[in-house]
């Protein structure tokens, strides 16, 4: 067991030819991911990796010939809201989007879009999905974790990557690691991917890495408190960010007092949550 | 990227919203000989992107055009929270008898944008936003649907405008809704939406906030950037797509990622030392960004040693080696380097580098404590 | 028991000072419909109705102050759209419209907002709703009913008020009369109403009455030939209209051949509906 | 309401989508002079609306100005299926090598717009639907997102337009999308649309259809109405806001709407009658209108007897009787009325009309009996 990706898993790359998209596709393929189609308008009928993936110009038609269940996204950010709704009309239940740069205005559109429908978003800019050892949907380095009992969200990309390497270096596993994305209108929340650990018989505790910004951290704090029953280790990013300066993420501005890395740490210590003083620290409070 | 009132204002006149008749300009000739084309009594602005210009000294009225000219050339010479004035606003002046504020963002929580009025307008909003939410309307806008008549009606008659203005409050609203859509703004506001003594609806003061990420659809919009007030080392790290922030301390640092760059600057802090910026080179970073990313840093003259910490996904630390190797061989530094790549292609990246002079990590933890230990030791 | 409305109904008219809301209003608290408040943008504080109905310039005001709970919209076309998405979000979970004309586009943007809630919308172009001797919403005229137990569900408006009287004529009674309108789209169908005629106790017997055009009755067909148990009887307008001709609804063009009033009567019988010649036969085939 | 092709093409090329170059004019001496503006073979195409224009002869190719002249001559004298000919479109003549179908219409089963699109374009779309449906492709489209991007690339790639020609069928689908939209069209449609030999594709004829609901709110599109195309009784139905088709028979027919006015219609066919039009006076008709609604049917001569049956509901019985009263004094007719109120203030409206020369009826089995009787009896 995992969550949302495994061996069944039948991935659909939107903007497979591009060079990031050839890139990872290569990676996940060597992984051991089930590539099964990529897509790029004007280029349908060609192939990628030596003739092994054919592309299609249209997601539905590469979902009606290949019986593609999840799709990872790597066009660019002014095409990402347009391949995102194209997936879900094509009736793709994951979506998965890499793409950092996308207008919030485009993403409130997508997101109340998908609100209505059966389609579950991870992203935009995310590092994407690794059940280690099973299924790498996205572009966190597949080395870096093994297969375990640990569940790994988190709202930054390269920060997840250390964190699953810290784990790694300690001995420990990830059952599943979700990469949610640092912009303030994302696919999937903090609290989605709890509920989702909760329910997996696999994972047994859960690392969360939050960063400032948002109230996405104490939501989560407050579902940990009421109805989970399983420990979690957290990491807040942005301690020492002067207030009011923006550090890239467009999630991480301090909203009006709000969202300050010292209140989501208190929420979740209040939750019962270890947090610790930096990533490296998370083995050692897992263990504990 | 946030835009000067007179810039906001200028985009909501072209959306049917009253502003007050005025000009911009950077000398105090030019703004007499606006007081005297408008007439009257008038309000010279400053123009910096900061808030609190008002209660910094940065508004002041003018009942002369002699009087405009000499309270242009004392804001001209003036610096507001660190930014120099260089340019003022030269308005007319209003009789003010109710001030609104009418403001529309982005709740993220919502996942849709919300406007916002109160009948209490002006410049302590965001006290009575603290004080007294219930005197702030809100009403969330469906992005699909966009802003209904009935909605902008709602706002009006929820907190209490007379209804002779209804019509006109109306047009307002549907104007900055537009601005907002059509802008890509996070924030389009007016404070204070005046009523006027001859019955006027006027914006006197206006902000907006664009989405950097959507500049690429809005040249127009773009080409509006006051470049004056960035920093060159920020105008450079733009200019290459790098998220640059210029702090205090003296450990420079090139980080990919927004997150893993906070965690390096927590660090830092936590083993004792200050980081001198947050530099973000973003996913799938080349050479050539990671070389202007290098140069960027070591133009910071506080900076003592510096700590760059690569964990490769989608950028390869084959490709931030070229990058860090590229720009050694072109800014002959002296400054210490604490180098960690992790990930993608990082034992390419470590061979690249091994014939480069310099320190070496394994850990983040181990990174931060050398470049400490090589500030302190300097 | 009856569908929709009943005595527990608290009804508000929005476009209350209107010409036709104002004299329908006064209709239906004569009836006994608890009108419990009006809208009218601009007029909020007045009173209607000798001072017996308070007038609000936001239904969603109205609703607060209010608990209505069912809302019938009188607004003329060009503002219809807007008030049934104002009523809708103020959280009216029965909106019957009762304006003519309003613009198909309109009504498609309408409807996809309302199937994303829980919301239903009788009508447009709709005489609304009525159960005899408790409620009644919209303007059929309420002395041409009794108090029975034949549902009556109909496209037409005034043909709805021909077979009430042929009914009560033949002292037969109403357990709820819906009138759907006649426009393209709308917001209940025939398939809705005879759903809630079949799980209604007081229903015994139902009437529809169809027109050409569209194939809502093809399809009220279908779930009468698959699950209803209860009788139905029919009447289709339109037999002897000219193939191609517009007959003033914008449903009842006939659409590529399909649509036609005898392939209905041929679906209908086949379902084992009786279908009348003329509206005045309904009541002999029910009594058959 | 339906526009004409050249009125259809002239918005199709507002919103970006290529036409052929080409004018209307509605006499012969001005279509040679537009064929030698044009220089080249001419097409000359009768302005009916109404379709199998080709087919009946309505389109003609002319290789020569002169020709033009004569071709255009010879179309102004015809009649279409009793539609005559008043203006003719001159366009270049285009070397056609493929021709593509696209339209848009409204999906009511759906409730969401349609695009349809097939390779098999032209004339026989019709039958190529009927036949083989798989030949053309369909999509919907969100009304409250509107058409995507991708959707119009799926159609270009699943009707197998060739590559190179993508970008611009795209760019017409979405000039087609807006065209619709902003016209409030109920069908926008391009057959054929060409592929020409020199690699342009172009909206060689063009149909819309406009919903008379939202013609309020278009006012240039309202304006396009060919008033030449209906009879007198139609315009000035329209006029009065009144639903009215004039049809064979002899009893002419008032009735307050439509599916009553179409049971009434059934019934008197059903007594053996054939009713005289079809007309719906709507709801809620003040007493102005029914009048015109009374003078309207009393100008087709065929009419031998008038049936009027309201059942008052929006409309009111009593505003109905006076209506008929003002008309009465006004048009002095002898055509027997047979007249049955029901309803709201059906007992006013009696009272009203008691010393009026009128036969009533109590229902409507009676009235269409009686009305039929008095053609019979005539």
């Amino acid at each position: 067991m995992s969550i949302l990706v495994n061996q069944n898993t039948r991935l659909l790359v939107q903007g497979i030819t591009g060079k990031e998209g050839l890139f990872h596709t290569q990676q996940m393929v060597q992984y051991g991911t089930n590539v099964v189609a990529g897509v790029t308008p004007g280029k349908g009928g060609d192939w990628v990796l030596d003739g092994k993936i054919p592309v299609f110009d249209s997601t539905k038609i590469a979902v009606e010939y290949t019986g593609a269940n999840a799709s990872v996204i790597f066009v660019p950010a002014q095409y990402t809201a347009d391949a995102i709704f194209e997936a879900a009309d094509a009736g793709i239940p994951l979506i998965v989007c890499i793409t950092e740069g996308v207008p919030v205005q485009d993403m409130m559109k997508v997101r109340n879009y998908l609100d209505q429908k059966q389609v579950r978003l991870v992203g935009p800019n995310c590092p994407g999905l690794l059940t280690p050892g099973e299924c790498k949907v996205g572009i966190i380095p597949g080395n870096i974790a093994i297969h375990g009992e640990i569940g790994v969200v988190s709202r930054s990309g390269t920060l997840t990557y250390e964190v699953l390497y810290a784990l790694r270096e300690a001995g420990l596993g990830a059952s599943t690691c979700v990469g949610i994305g640092g912009d303030p209108i994302n696919g999937t929340s903090f609290l989605d991917v709890l509920e989702m650990f909760e329910d997996d018989p696999r994972t047994k505790r859960v690392v969360l890495i939050g960063e400032i910004g948002g109230t996405d951290e104490e939501k989560a704090a407050d579902f940990i408190a009421t109805r989970m029953t399983k420990p979690v280790v957290a990491f807040i990013a942005g301690q020492s960010a002067p207030p009011g300066k923006r550090m890239g993420h467009a999630g991480a501005i301090i909203e009006g007092g709000a969202g300050t890395a010292a209140e989501k740490v208190n929420a979740l210590k209040l939750a019962g949550v270890r947090v610790a003083n930096h990533p490296e620290e998370i083995p050692g409070l897992l263990h504990h | 990227m946030k835009l000067h009132e007179y810039q906001s204002k200028a985009i909501f006149a072209n959306y049917g919203i009253p502003i007050p008749r005025g000009r911009v300009t950077e000398n105090a000739a030019e703004a007499r000989a606006i007081a005297e084309e408008l007439g009257g009594r008038v309000v010279v602005k400053s123009q910096v992107l900061v808030g609190g210009r008002g209660k910094a000294g940065g508004i002041r009225l003018a009942k002369t055009a002699e009087e405009a000219e000499t309270v242009a050339a004392q804001l001209l010479g003036m610096t507001i929270k660190g930014l120099a004035v260089r340019r003022v606003l030269v308005d007319e002046a209003a009789n003010i008898e109710t001030e609104i504020y009418l403001g529309i963002t982005n709740d993220r929580a919502a996942r849709k944008p919300v406007i916002m009025a109160s009948a209490a307008g002006g410049v302590d909003i965001e006290e009575i936003a603290r004080q007294s939410p219930e005197k702030i309307f809100k009403v969330h806008v469906d992005p699909l649907l966009g802003l209904r008549e009935y909605q902008a009606r709602d706002i009006a008659a929820c907190i209490d405008i007379p209804r002779e203005y209804w019509k006109s409050f109306i047009a307002i609203t549907r104007g900055l809704w537009w601005a907002y859509c059509e802008t890509d703004a996070t924030l389009a506001e007016i404070n204070p939406l005046v009523i006027t003594a001859n019955h006027q609806l006027i914006a006197l003061d206006g902000k907006m906030v664009i989405d950097d990420n959507a500049l690429f659809r809005r040249p127009a919009i773009a080409s509006l950037r006051d470049v004056d007030e960035d920093t060159e080392a920020e105008v450079e790290a733009r200019k290459h797509g790098l998220a640059y922030i210029q702090l205090e301390g003296q450990i420079g640092c090139m980080v990919n990622g927004a997150g893993l760059a906070m965690a390096t600057m927590d660090m830092i802090k936590l083993q004792g030392g200050e980081p001198a910026n947050f530099l973000d080179i973003g996913g799938g970073a080349g050479a050539d960004k990671v070389a202007a990313a290098f140069r960027i840093i070591l133009s910071d003259p506080k900076v003592r040693a510096v700590l760059i910490n690569i964990f490769g996904g989608i950028t390869r630390c084959d490709e931030v080696a070229r990058g860090i190797l590229m720009a050694m061989t072109d800014v002959k530094s002296t400054i210490p380097m604490v180098v960690r790549l992790a990930g993608t292609n990082a034992e390419e990246g470590r061979n690249l580098l091994r014939n480069a002079q310099m320190i070496t990590a394994e850990t983040l933890f181990e990174a931060a404590q050398k470049a400490v230990a090589l500030v302190e030791g300097s």
